[in-house]
């Protein structure tokens, strides 16, 4: 006997472009020209669907049928998480969590955390697809690593995968917003058109070798290489909040001022604004995410930002198919979310007062039940 | 403090690097933004000799800070008025840290390594049971003036590293450093000589704990919440106190070299970042540098101590 | 002296037992699996599952594969006095080495065994090397080398690399019966290690330098030599781990070994079965029990769906208090 | 057989040996002497190739061998039983006597053969008392050196070098070693014997060589010298009596007294001790010297019985109660090694939280040589060591000072000095216990002797008994 799966498909990333000395360095093994043409595409796209509920719009939907797949109520979901271990991913949790309390028809709900160990998840979708799910739903811990399991878990259960995809078509959908490509360009555009010509960047960069955010630089490399800015550094932050205020310090110290301040992932981006007010120096340009200390910051210091989203409301997305396919409806292969961008025109709306700091805006939870407690806000 | 000299020969020399690359280094605003950048770790690494010398290991300092900053986030939530109950309950909860991982690894007689493993785990386990995994409220801006803020152009970090360096060093002259020494050397002769040892290992415990809370402050308040500020800072504190040439196992060597290794390894970190060597080869650099250094420690020891005895 | 000597003796019962017996903390870890099963068994028959279902079984045993290779090697560090940190990034380098090898050709298999045993053997010499002729606190020394291994895999790595052929896949996810191949390749490593500590001369001189070195080195051991070949055989194991974990992920990863946490999650389960952190007292029978202990807690917690916080605090409080009751055991004893 | 010439060694670029000759044939048996610190031992750790030597060389049988490593000393026939004694507490005996040369049978260790003949070396040494599959952790100190006696004999060396193998032992097991060493001399091995107890070394040495400061003062031949002249050789100097005299006045008043005290160990203990008086314990080993010493002092305190002033629970009632412990074992009980003279010497007064004295004072009153307080214990002398363990307890002037094994492992010369300093402290109104195994010292020191069997007080005799009136109490069944 063998649990193991069928063969995989592994497409190994490729793709790189040539670039005159910006600062910006070698472009990322993670590049991949065509996928970054077709989010440059999808962020100019018109997403279907209504826009008061984004998680269930789709951009460019290529629908699927799932007749195969239905049966008659009540249904056991499954649920293989990679992680909790950061507050992005526990405010999807709950959402998650809240979307399913929603559906009388969903009776059990199994979820099982991997806590960041690829060998565990692999072994936790296993004992999923023993467990009599009606549907099971990934979000995968590595790219690469997962693949095998989830191929596994094809023949035997309806597979929605989410967040991070996996290299085999064998899921049913495979839902994600727009993605990094888009995050990365919306930030460097918004440099670009803020920070006069010659200004001086500081790319802040969590770290190496993660797919999500190497996709984010690539995208700001592409655009800061056409432009006129110098990139004067490319830091990586580990994500602690106390070394990216060092960082920015130390560049503000070697280049008396820095003209705007790129920045992969928000959760440190108080941190170098914070750099800037220490070192008595007037906060110029720069992107966050749609956390609140982010957003609070923003409209208290009145900074010139942007904040790009990847939205944590992708959470309630796989729920949602999940009954689909189980009641034979269709859905897209692969579906697209929209990922809007937070800017000083809709600041005000993504501001929750109560609502914790790292709490990200754009949960889509508002009209869930418990909210805002659950997510541990107060009203 | 003879035994010590070779950690500030080096100290000195990666600040003379430093000031090579940097010449503006040495100059009292950005030497002491410096010093404001080493203060929690120097601070956590004065904590952690205690426990160190007194033979013991305390693993739990990192996730301990974690959680008084998310702790006092939770509870101050912004406000003025919390702010120094806050900050005493956080003291209060570094003593009690450091009394549970003392009394268990001393009554129930643990190993500390898996004594201070397992509040590490229960520690990081608790606090975000308690906070649903990610922290909530904010800390108020007189929170975060301790760790950001500064008395005319001295940081007050600076200020407070300096009191916790003179209170450790008077800690250690005092009959108490002499005791806690004495346990860690042997604490069968210790005991036997009416050493309470159990009580002195926990009150070094109690003192790492302390030193772990202040440094929260400090770090909550140079950087702001967040759910790993404290993450590695256990390695890093006992590397520390290693290169300064305290002996694992207990008995040897002095807080301010421990303290001197804690800058030295801030120093590393600002040189390597200095000269581009950042991101992959940093721990790379780190990891030889750290072997090196504990290593030449332990060759030149006998020379060191042919000459305390000629 | 005879006669004022009342001393309790062994007698002449069977050497086997006798053994069995003498290692007692490991007895107690095996009580206290058993109780934790009867426990889960009763927890699942509540919950309408069923403990001892084969899904179940072949999960706790997939799971605890790993980290019981690893733990098995950490027991022969551990009892020698001395410690290894750097296994978990040993395990993402050796995945790495295998998977990039390999490159998803059959024909790359034996090639790429041998150059994770080479690579991982060669770390272990370092480790021993600098534990021994430079005299660093294993602690420090293997720290040390771990911060290096980071910093080679950082510099070449940004991902998951390589591919494993799926003739080397049986390895990760075949089984015979309820037994799967993974568990079988630990339990082959568990009793070598076992043979290696109770029957050779290597495993009795590893418990006589781990129980003082200078009575070692003064009755004619060479003690360096067995404190490195401790080393060596902990950074194999760990590399054998890097194998299968490479053959369940079908590529290497980076951060597959400290994601696993296989540094402190491996001491912790020598220390649970009862193998003296200070070395020269233990086994590999508790470390075995150590490990499965951990996994059979983990399957309960899955099924209770604790969420992974609250698994911290337990894992927590068992190790303190597994400690505290050896610790007393010692001392009434 | 054996030649080693002209050794030289240096710990640390202080002089150890300097330029040492000794040799020994087939069949003698050479005793080294000499005042704690002369050498001795690390003469033999260079012979059994645990040091090498700076200079000079070693012959066995004529031929030239250097030593890299214990192993290859017992390759060479070279078996060495350590003053310190060298058993993993946690292993079997067999596994004990066999470390480092278990037999193995088609690459597995023969645990049947490994347990036959350490069984068999056993009872050659007539020892029926425990076996080969032991824990070491269960044994007596006295049976542990039966261990060590056995793991040297196993080597089939043909030289024996015993260091002060009989520091451990009681007088009826140091009668079966003497006849042991007359056995291996028998069957033609050298043993090289080291003791501070003169009276092994004229009953069992053909040769003396004296050590001192590191170089050799004489050999010679065992008959032609006499005790006196062998210590003027090793002290340099005369002493004129072994012991000082016993005080003249009456002793005073009873600055401790017990009544029924007894505990695991011990059982219906009386005894009174009164300022200025020295009373001496004497027992077989194992009768519980140590245990009576610790529970007086609250180590391991009494359950029962009454005691005044106070019945201590804790080592810290006991020293607050003015009572002070030397211990049997100093460098494991008693000193911190890495640590200086001066924090040794204040460690009681520190951690009593009372008063420091003037440490240079102390340090010559205990005759310290030199008297320098920055000093690493470690690198002191046995007798040294001892005087800063009690400079330690003279720092708050305790009104009981209890001895155990004072002297051990102490050469005449500081023996003397720690003698004379006893008297001194009980002529100070101190009142002082002194448990020692060397009878001959017990005698000369005590005012009277108390005599334990069992745990129990089994008579008391008054100062100047012989040393078979005490023999008697202690053995009688
Ligand atoms: N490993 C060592 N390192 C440093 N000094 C040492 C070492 N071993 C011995 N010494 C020193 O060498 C000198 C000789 O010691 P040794 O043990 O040979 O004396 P000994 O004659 O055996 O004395 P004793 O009668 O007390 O056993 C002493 O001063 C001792 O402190
Ligand atoms: N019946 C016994 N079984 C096991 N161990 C024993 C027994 N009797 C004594 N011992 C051990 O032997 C050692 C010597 O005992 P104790 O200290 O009471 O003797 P002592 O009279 O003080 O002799 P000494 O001071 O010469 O060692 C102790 O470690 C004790 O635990
Ligand atoms: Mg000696
Ligand atoms: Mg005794």
């Amino acid at each position: 006997t063998s649990d193991k799966p069928g063969p995989s498909a592994s497409a190994a990333p490729a793709g790189s472009t040539g670039s005159e000395d910006k600062g910006t360095g070698a472009q990322s093994k993670f590049f991949v020209q065509a996928d970054y043409d077709a989010q440059m595409a999808m962020r100019r796209a018109q997403p279907t669907g209504s826009p008061d509920k984004p998680w269930e719009q789709s951009i460019d939907p290529q629908f699927v049928d799932t007749a195969k797949y239905k049966k008659a109520g009540p249904y056991h979901l499954c649920f293989s998480n990679a992680a909790v271990n950061n507050p992005w991913r526990q405010v999807g949790w709950k959402t998650m969590q809240a979307e399913v309390a929603l559906h009388k028809e969903i009776t059990k709900f199994t979820a099982l955390d991997a806590e960041g160990k690829d060998d565990k998840q692999i072994s936790d979708i296993a004992e999923l697809t023993g467990k009599g799910c009606d549907a099971l739903i990934v979000s995968p811990n590595t790219t690469a690593t997962l693949t095998p399991a989830v191929s596994g878990a094809c023949p035997k259960v309806p597979v929605i995968v989410f967040d991070r995809g996996v290299q085999t078509d064998c899921p049913v959908t495979f839902i994600k917003p727009i993605g990094g490509y888009a995050f990365g360009a919306a930030a460097a555009e918004f440099l670009i058109d803020k920070v006069p010509p010659g200004g001086k960047i500081l790319a802040l960069r969590i770290l190496p070798g993660v797919d999500v955010l190497e996709t984010r630089w690539s995208a700001a490399k592409v655009a800061f290489d056409k432009s006129d800015l110098k990139v004067v550094g490319v830091e990586f932050t580990d994500g602690d909040a106390a070394k990216t205020k060092s960082v920015v310090s130390d560049y503000i110290q070697r280049y008396g001022k820095i003209d705007g301040v790129w920045m992969d992932a928000g959760a440190t981006a108080v941190a170098a604004v914070e750099a800037f007010e220490d070192a008595g120096q007037p906060v110029p340009p720069i992107n966050g995410e749609d956390q609140q200390d982010f957003l609070k910051k923003w409209s208290d210091a009145k900074l010139t930002a942007v904040a790009p989203t990847y939205p944590t409301y992708q959470w309630r997305t796989p729920v949602i198919a999940a009954l689909k396919i189980l009641k034979g409806e269709q859905v897209p292969k692969v579906w697209n979310l929209p990922q809007p961008t937070i800017t000083q025109e809709n600041l005000a709306t993504y501001l929750k007062p109560g609502m914790p700091p790292l709490h990200y805006a754009l949960c889509g939870c508002e009209n869930l039940p418990g909210y805002p407690q659950k997510w541990g806000g107060t009203s | 403090m003879r035994r010590a000299l070779p950690i500030f020969v080096v100290l000195a020399g990666l600040l003379v690097a430093i000031a090579i690359a940097n010449p503006y280094f040495l100059e009292p605003p950005a030497f002491l933004a410096f010093v404001k950048r080493a203060a929690p770790l120097v601070i956590l690494a004065a904590g952690q000799y205690f426990v160190i010398v007194s033979g013991e290991f305390d693993l739990s300092v990192g996730s301990l800070i974690t959680a008084e900053v998310v702790i006092a986030a939770r509870l101050i939530d912004g406000s003025a008025a919390a702010t120094w109950p806050v900050l005493a309950l956080l003291i209060v909860l570094g003593l009690l840290t450091g009394l549970v991982n003392g009394t268990v690894t001393t009554l129930l007689r643990v190993p500390s390594f898996i004594t201070t493993l397992g509040m590490l785990l229960i520690l990081s386990g608790a606090i975000f049971l308690w906070t649903g995994g990610a922290p909530r409220g904010a800390l108020s801006p007189q929170f975060r003036e301790l760790g950001r803020g500064s008395l005319g152009p001295v940081p007050w970090s600076v200020l407070i590293l300096a009191a916790v360096a003179a209170a450790a060093i008077c800690a250690m002259r005092a009959g108490f450093g002499h005791t806690l020494i004495a346990a860690g050397d042997n604490d069968r002769a210790a005991a036997l000589s009416g050493v309470r040892v159990a009580r002195v290992r926990t009150v070094a415990f109690m003192i790492s704990g302390l030193s772990a809370a202040v440094a929260a402050i400090l770090l909550g308040g140079f950087a702001g919440v967040s759910a790993q500020v404290g993450q590695g800072l256990e390695f890093q504190a006992i590397t520390a106190v290693v290169l300064g040439g305290v002996a694992l196992g207990g008995g040897r060597g002095s807080v301010v070299a421990a303290m001197a290794g804690a800058f030295t390894l801030e120093a590393l970190f600002t040189l390597l970042n200095l000269y581009g060597i950042s991101g992959a080869v940093e721990p790379a650099v780190q990891g030889v540098i750290i072997i090196a250094a504990v290593a030449l420690g332990a060759v030149s020891l006998p020379r060191r101590r042919a000459a305390a005895a000629s | 002296m005879t006669q004022q000597l009342k001393l309790r003796r062994g007698g002449a019962e069977g050497s086997f037992l006798r053994r069995l017996s003498a290692d007692r903390p490991a007895r107690a870890v095996y009580v206290a699996l058993a109780l934790l099963i009867v426990l889960g068994w009763l927890l699942f028959a509540l919950d309408g599952g069923r403990f001892l279902s084969q899904e179940n079984i072949v999960g706790i045993q997939q799971r605890s594969a790993a980290l019981g290779i690893v733990a098995v090697g950490q027991t022969l560090v551990i009892l020698a006095g001395s410690l290894d940190l750097s296994v978990a990034y040993l395990i993402s380098l050796t995945s790495l080495v295998a998977a990039e090898i390999m490159a998803g050709a059959d024909g790359g298999v034996p090639a790429a065994v041998a150059a994770v045993l080479a690579v991982s053997a060669t770390v272990g010499l370092v480790n021993g090397l600098i534990v021994t002729r430079l005299r660093v606190h294993a602690f420090i020394a293997t720290l040390g080398v771990a911060l290096i291994i980071r910093g080679a895999l950082d510099e070449r790595y940004d991902g998951p690399a390589g591919s494993v052929p799926e003739s080397f896949q049986h390895l990760g996810y075949d089984r015979i019966g309820p037994i799967p191949v993974s568990a079988l390749l630990w339990a082959a490593v568990a009793a070598s290690a076992w043979l290696l500590l109770s029957r050779t001369r290597l495993g009795y001189r590893i418990y006589a330098v781990g129980g003082d070195a200078e009575v070692a080195r003064l009755s004619g051991v060479r003690t360096e030599r067995v404190v490195i070949a401790a080393h060596v055989l902990c950074s194999v194991c760990a590399g054998i781990a890097g194998l299968l974990l490479a053959s369940r992920l079908g590529a290497g990863a980076p951060t597959v070994g400290t994601d696993g946490g296989y540094d402190l999650e491996s001491i912790a389960a020598v220390v649970l079965g009862g193998t003296a952190l200070a070395g020269g007292r233990g086994g590999v029978a508790g470390t075995v029990g150590g490990v499965l202990l951990l996994a059979v807690l983990d399957s309960i917690f899955n099924q209770l769906e604790v969420n992974s916080f609250a698994k911290d605090v337990v894992r927590g409080v068992v190790l303190v208090a597994a400690l505290a009751i050896y610790a007393r055991r010692r001392r009434t004893t | 057989m054996l030649r080693m010439t002209g050794i030289g060694k240096s710990f640390l670029g202080v002089r150890v040996l300097d330029g040492v000759d000794l040799e020994a044939s087939a069949g003698e048996v050479h005793a080294v002497v000499g005042e704690n610190g002369a050498g001795k031992s690390t003469l033999m750790k260079i012979l059994a190739g645990v040091h090498t030597p700076d200079e000079g060389t070693i012959e066995i049988d004529g031929r030239s061998v250097a030593f890299g490593h214990p192993i290859e000393a017992q390759r060479a026939g070279v078996a060495i039983i350590y003053q310190e004694l060298t058993l993993l507490p946690e292993r079997t005996v067999a596994e004990n006597v066999f470390l480092g040369r278990e037999p193995v049978r088609r690459g597995l260790v023969d645990r049947a053969a490994m347990e036959s003949a350490t069984g068999e070396l056993l009872s050659s040494l007539g020892e029926e008392s425990f076996g080969p599959r032991d824990l070491v952790r269960r044994l007596s100190v006295a049976q542990q050196q039966v261990v060590e006696i056995a793991k040297a004999l196993s080597l089939n060396a043909r030289i024996v070098v015993m260091d002060e193998p009989t520091a451990a032992l009681a007088d009826h097991e140091v009668e079966l070693l003497y006849t042991l060493v007359r056995r291996l001399t028998g069957r033609g091995i050298a043993v090289l014997y080291i003791s501070h107890r003169l009276p092994e070394i004229f009953e069992l040495a053909d040769r003396i060589t004296v050590l001192k400061d590191g170089a050799r003062v004489t050999t010679a031949e065992a008959s032609s010298l006499d005790t006196a002249t062998l210590v003027r050789l090793m002290v340099g100097r005369e002493l004129d009596s072994y012991y000082p005299p016993r005080a003249a006045e009456p002793p005073g008043e009873v600055m401790l007294s017990v009544r029924g005290g007894g505990n695991a160990r011990l059982h219906g203990i009386d005894l009174d001790l009164r300022a200025g008086e020295i009373v001496g314990v004497a027992g077989l080993q194992g009768s519980g010297r140590t245990e009576l010493a610790k529970a007086l002092f609250g180590a391991e305190p009494f359950t029962s019985g009454e005691m005044t002033p106070c019945r201590p629970r804790s080592v810290r009632e006991g020293i607050a109660a003015g009572i002070g412990l030397v211990t049997e074992d100093r460098k494991a009980e008693g000193l911190l090694l890495n640590q200086h003279v001066r924090d040794n010497a204040l460690l009681v007064a520190r951690a009593a939280g009372t008063r420091r004295p003037g440490i240079e004072r102390l340090l010559e009153r205990v005759r310290l040589t030199p008297p320098r307080p920055t000093q690493e214990v470690r690198l002191l002398s046995g007798g040294n060591q001892q005087k800063v363990v009690l400079a330690k307890w003279m720092t708050v002037a305790p009104r009981v000072l209890l001895f155990d094994e004072p002297t051990r492992g102490v050469d005449v010369g500081a023996k003397a000095v720690i003698h004379e300093l006893m008297r001194e402290l009980a002529r100070d109104g101190t009142a002082i216990l002194m448990i020692s195994s060397e009878l001959p010292e017990l005698i000369g020191m005590s005012d009277r002797i108390l005599v334990l069997r069992d745990g129990r007080i089994a008579g008391e005799l008054p100062a100047g008994a012989t040393e078979e009136a005490v023999m008697h109490l202690a053995a009688a069944s």
